[in-house]
């Protein structure tokens, strides 16, 4: 398959009564962009605001984050299966505007985490504090729905947005053109691929239950079996987040479709490596679905020949043991492997930073002890609400400060330690 | 502004004294920076400077510990330095250790900081790589270009009071704390590095090491029993009724050694179990469920065994979690040679 | 544990209920007993039945201990 | 209706309220977070193995007071090693932190009683698709 992104670059954001790019500023009527977000009846109350880096701005609690792309040629439209019909995304063209995001914010459950800082300490742990963030923040009816319609109304609420904001780059002539072509296994066998070594990528998404799920073309994918998809399609969106819990290491809509496991993969294909491949499987609870999807891994490693592959992880706690799982089965059919994982090594990093272990995982890419302390400062602004601040996970008595500062482990923060390797934070 | 002040820790083949033969000289004190010192200060700049260098015969220290440990903290304690450094010792053993049990002891007994250096196989590496910080050298003294401006790095970094960094960007062995710090490339990107390491068959480091697989190689067996010294060990948490050391039932922070001398049996009334590992009513009942105390008596009046050692140990770790015990294992195994013992039987839930 | 002491010099039989943790711990001369709240005992035996039992699994371990052994070793 | 091959340990009220008709429980209501776990490693010492992961995916540890493990109906002979390390992987996991949420109100309890009841109910269908093993 082959996709070319066009790349908008995003400078600013400013509200207006008109919607449009100019120069590279986005312009939007936040009162005509909020209308079909209040349609939905279980949401109260949505308003945008506008946070760009270097301000100082307090973003929380965050629900996801998400690019604004739109697909001007070739079959199917962005997030196929949730806000689109299902169609086979990820060849012809797409556009994408790049440094800048729509992050969903508001409370979906009591105790959600998810800071983003746009300046200070904070803002070098959180990938999003560089961009330029459209905040949709919404509140929610309390009439009794269950926590599962609210995560679904904010999840759709946050993809058609960030949908009708990335209309706007259709027409546009893109500032760069990247060309990503994904080979069929015939093609991985060409004159010029045939003696690199065979590598894929295998991505494991959170799975666990209504309120930390991922979806793939609008299924459940903890309802599925291990399956390969192409890296294109992941950049047309055909995988979304729906998880509210679990700031710093779950992946949000923003990390899939810029996985830079993919990325730079992609850098390396034709020249050190041929990347023939990628392959999604799940983090369920139950364990024979662990044992069942983690078989599925090896054996999808099989029928592709491969001689190495990079697994990347969501979350901690049990999907360590898939981690562990998958290493292990591809290890033992001779596929050498790297995992990129996080840590939970406590606060004094002196605990076992994992669940699970294994000697067959002996190349570990790791993005950070999420125990770890850190300091925020006051801001000037908070888009959302402190109230849940003292709540989240990783805060702990007095952590929020009368002056309006807050002590907590990194794991409040959105995206911090995030196991696709997205950042630089490592530890040792 | 005034210069940082160093003690500098050196043996008597890099003190000019020489080789093996010299290894006996007991510890002396010269003004100023000698040898390995010279391109320390070099690599301090303006900021510090070895004000005076121990030098002292590897034998002599390994083998008057207390004394040696005793002169050489004396020494530095004249001296007050802001910095005390050993080494490097790159592959040299018994200066390994010298190094890191000198260091270890003026951290902790005269509050100064420390930095000492060696190669990772040192054996003095392992023994001390978590009591204080050991910049990693390559294996011979051709090293000392590349480590003496990493040593006098974390040196100046210990003498301002400033943060130290993780063990990759400071230099130092891993220590066992886990550290955050900011790479130079995005994860992804050390993901696909590292890849390519490894198809390639070429080194790459894991920046999370497993935890400790290793073996050990089985100690050869005893030749006769009956003549033979048998200890119980076990990590069942057996403890005198009461737990008089309030032994930790998880994460505990200290093993129990308890005298059995003229104990025949373990009830109810005497002893129960401080593990919160399993369900404890049984071994409530009766401890010689896993601490056979009644049965090695039995074999020790019938001449099986010499002599059923007077002292047990006992832990509360649970089967898995290894590393914690780990350092009060050194301890015990040290306690039952000195005191003589053959042979361990060790019990686990 | 096992692993530390034996690496300081000491023989070690090790009286374990789940034998593979043993062999991942490290143990030479592994004895597998009988449950893990009573690895030395059985609470419905009877008191000199639970004895006898006890006994026979603590002379299996000190006869291991008269054994050379190359490798780790599960004596069953 | 035939018996089930699973049952389910939890100290959480949303679980017995919502699965205590089509689920058989054993509900400890006085339970902490810890007490509920070391419950199911005795259960795994006599021989049940357990079904379900006994971490959550998401919510750390650390933080929620609930959990719900499902384990086998019928306990085995032997003892089922790769349970047993889970179990003690997971109690040792709680005790990696103490950030816990300060102020555990109605409302937040009641969500992690839901984010869990959640987690349990995500396992059913495939326990229920699986035969007795």
């Amino acid at each position: 398959m082959k996709l070319e992104l066009g790349y908008i670059d995003i400078k600013g954001i400013r509200f207006d009564d008109y919607n449009a790019i100019e120069d590279g500023v986005l312009v939007v009527n936040p009162d005509e962009l909020v209308k079909p977000v209040l349609e939905d009846e279980l949401i109260k109350s949505a308003h945008f605001e506008i946070a760009a880096p270097g301000e100082s701005v307090r973003i929380t609690p965050v629900k996801d984050v998400i690019e604004p792309r739109v697909k001007v040629e070739g079959p199917g439209a962005i997030f196929p299966g949730m806000i689109a019909k299902v169609d086979t995304v990820g060849s012809g063209r797409t556009h994408v505007m790049r440094g800048m995001a729509v992050v969903t914010a508001g409370p979906i459950v009591g105790f959600q985490e998810g800071i983003i800082d746009m300046t200070g300490p904070g803002a070098d742990y959180s990938p999003f504090s560089q961009l330029h963030n459209l905040v949709l923040v919404m509140e929610m009816q309390d009439n009794g729905a269950t926590a599962h319609e609210y995560e679904k109304a904010a999840r759709m609420a946050g993809l058609a947005t960030a949908a009708r904001v990335g209309e706007l780059a259709r027409e546009l002539v893109p500032d760069e053109v990247e060309v990503f072509e994904t080979p069929t296994i015939a093609q991985s066998y060409s004159d010029e691929l045939k003696d690199l070594p065979r590598v894929a990528y295998v991505m494991m998404l959170q799975s666990q239950g209504l309120l930390h799920d991922t979806y793939c073309y609008g299924v459940d994918v903890k309802r599925t079996l291990t399956t390969m998809i192409s890296a294109t399609e992941v950049m047309d969106g055909a995988i979304v987040s729906g998880n509210c819990v679990s700031a710093c290491d779950k992946n949000t809509t923003y990390h899939h479709l810029n996985n830079p496991v993919i990325q730079d993969l992609f850098k390396q294909h034709g020249k050190t490596l041929n990347y023939v491949g990628t392959i999604i499987t799940n983090e369920n609870v139950y364990l024979a679905d662990k044992l069942r999807s983690s078989d599925w891994t090896a054996k999808l490693a099989d029928f592709l020949s491969l001689d190495a592959a990079i697994v990347s992880q969501e979350g901690f706690g049990n999907p360590d043991t898939d981690l562990i799982l998958n290493c292990k089965k591809l290890e033992a059919k001779g596929v050498k492997t790297v995992i990129i994982t996080d840590e939970y090594a406590g606060q004094d990093g002196k605990s076992q930073s994992l669940a699970d272990a294994d000697v067959a995982a002996d190349a570990v890419v790791t993005g950070g002890n999420a125990n770890e302390l850190i300091l925020l400062p006051p801001m000037d602004r908070v888009i959302g609400c402190l109230d849940y601040v003292d709540k989240i996970a990783g805060g702990h008595d007095g952590s929020l400060r009368p002056d309006g500062s807050i002590e907590a482990e990194l794991q409040v923060i959105t995206g911090s330690t995030n196991e696709m390797g997205f950042n630089r934070l490592s530890a040792r | 502004m005034s210069k940082y002040k160093l003690v500098h820790y050196i043996n008597q083949f890099y003190g000019g004294i020489g080789g093996e033969e010299k290894a006996d000289i007991p510890a002396e004190k010269r003004a100023g920076a000698i040898g390995p010192g010279l391109a320390l200060n070099q690599a301090f700049g303006d900021e510090a400077e070895i004000v005076s260098t121990i030098i002292c015969g590897d034998s002599w220290f390994n083998e008057n510990l207390e004394e040696a440990k005793k002169t050489v903290l004396e020494m530095v304690r004249e001296d007050q330095p802001d910095v005390f450094i050993a080494g490097p010792a790159f592959n040299a053993g018994r200066y390994g250790v010298a190094c890191g049990a000198i260091s270890e002891a003026v951290k902790n007994e005269l509050g100064i900081p420390v930095v000492t250096g060696m190669y990772i196989e040192n054996p003095g590496a392992d023994m001390y790589r978590e009591k204080v910080y050991i910049i990693e050298t390559k294996n011979s003294a051709a090293d000392m270009r590349k480590a003496a401006p990493k040593m006098a790095k974390l040196a100046l970094k210990l003498a301002k009071g400033e943060e130290i960094g993780a063990s990759a960007e400071d230099n130092y062995l891993p220590n066992g704390i886990r550290k955050n710090f900011f790479e130079k490339k995005r994860g992804s990107e050390r993901a696909v590095e590292m890849l390519l390491a490894k198809i390639n068959g070429k080194a790459y480091t894991t920046e999370y090491p497993m935890p400790d697989f290793d073996r050990v190689d089985p100690q050869p067996a005893i030749k006769d029993l009956s003549k033979a010294t048998v200890a119980l060990v076990t990590s069942g948490g057996i403890v005198p009724k009461g737990n008089p050391d309030r032994i930790e039932s998880s994460s505990a922070t200290k093993f129990g050694e308890y005298d059995i001398t003229g104990v025949e049996d373990l009830t109810a009334e005497t002893y129960e179990t401080a593990h919160g590992g399993y369900d404890p009513v049984y071994a409530n009942q009766d401890a010689d469920r896993v601490l056979p105390v009644d049965v090695m008596r039995e074999f020790e009046r019938e001449g099986i065994i010499g002599k059923l050692h007077n002292k047990f140990y006992t832990t509360t770790g649970n089967g898995t979690a290894v590393a914690s015990a780990k350092k009060f294992a050194e301890e015990i195994a040290r306690r039952l040679i000195a005191d003589g013992v053959d042979a361990i039987l060790l019990t686990s839930t | 544990m096992v692993k530390e002491i034996e690496r300081a010099g000491l023989p070690v039989v090790h009286m374990c209920t789940v034998t593979p943790i043993s062999l991942t711990v490290g143990a030479n001369r592994i004895i597998p007993a009988i449950a893990i709240p009573h690895p030395l005992g059985n609470p419905e035996l009877s008191a000199e039945d639970e004895y006898k039992l006890r006994k026979s699994l603590v002379a299996k371990a000190l006869d291991a201990l008269t054994k050379e052994v190359e490798d780790q070793t599960v004596f069953e | 209706m035939s018996a089930k091959a699973y049952k389910v340990v939890t100290n959480n009220p949303l679980v017995k309220e919502r699965l205590d008709e089509s689920v058989e429980l054993y509900f400890f209501e006085e339970d902490t977070h810890r007490d509920l776990l070391e419950r199911v490693r005795d259960f795994v010492h006599k021989g049940y193995r357990i079904l379900t992961h006994p971490l959550a995916g998401s919510v750390k540890p650390w933080e929620t007071p609930y959990r719900s493990v499902m384990i086998t109906a019928e306990k085995e002979d032997k003892i089922d090693i790769s349970s047993l390390e889970m179990i003690e992987q997971a109690i040792f996991a709680l005790e990696k932190s103490k950030a816990r949420p300060v102020v555990l109100n109605e409302k937040v309890l009641v969500d992690f009683q839901l984010i869990d009841l959640s987690l349990i109910q995500s396992a059913l269908p495939s326990a229920e698709a699986q035969g007795r093993h």
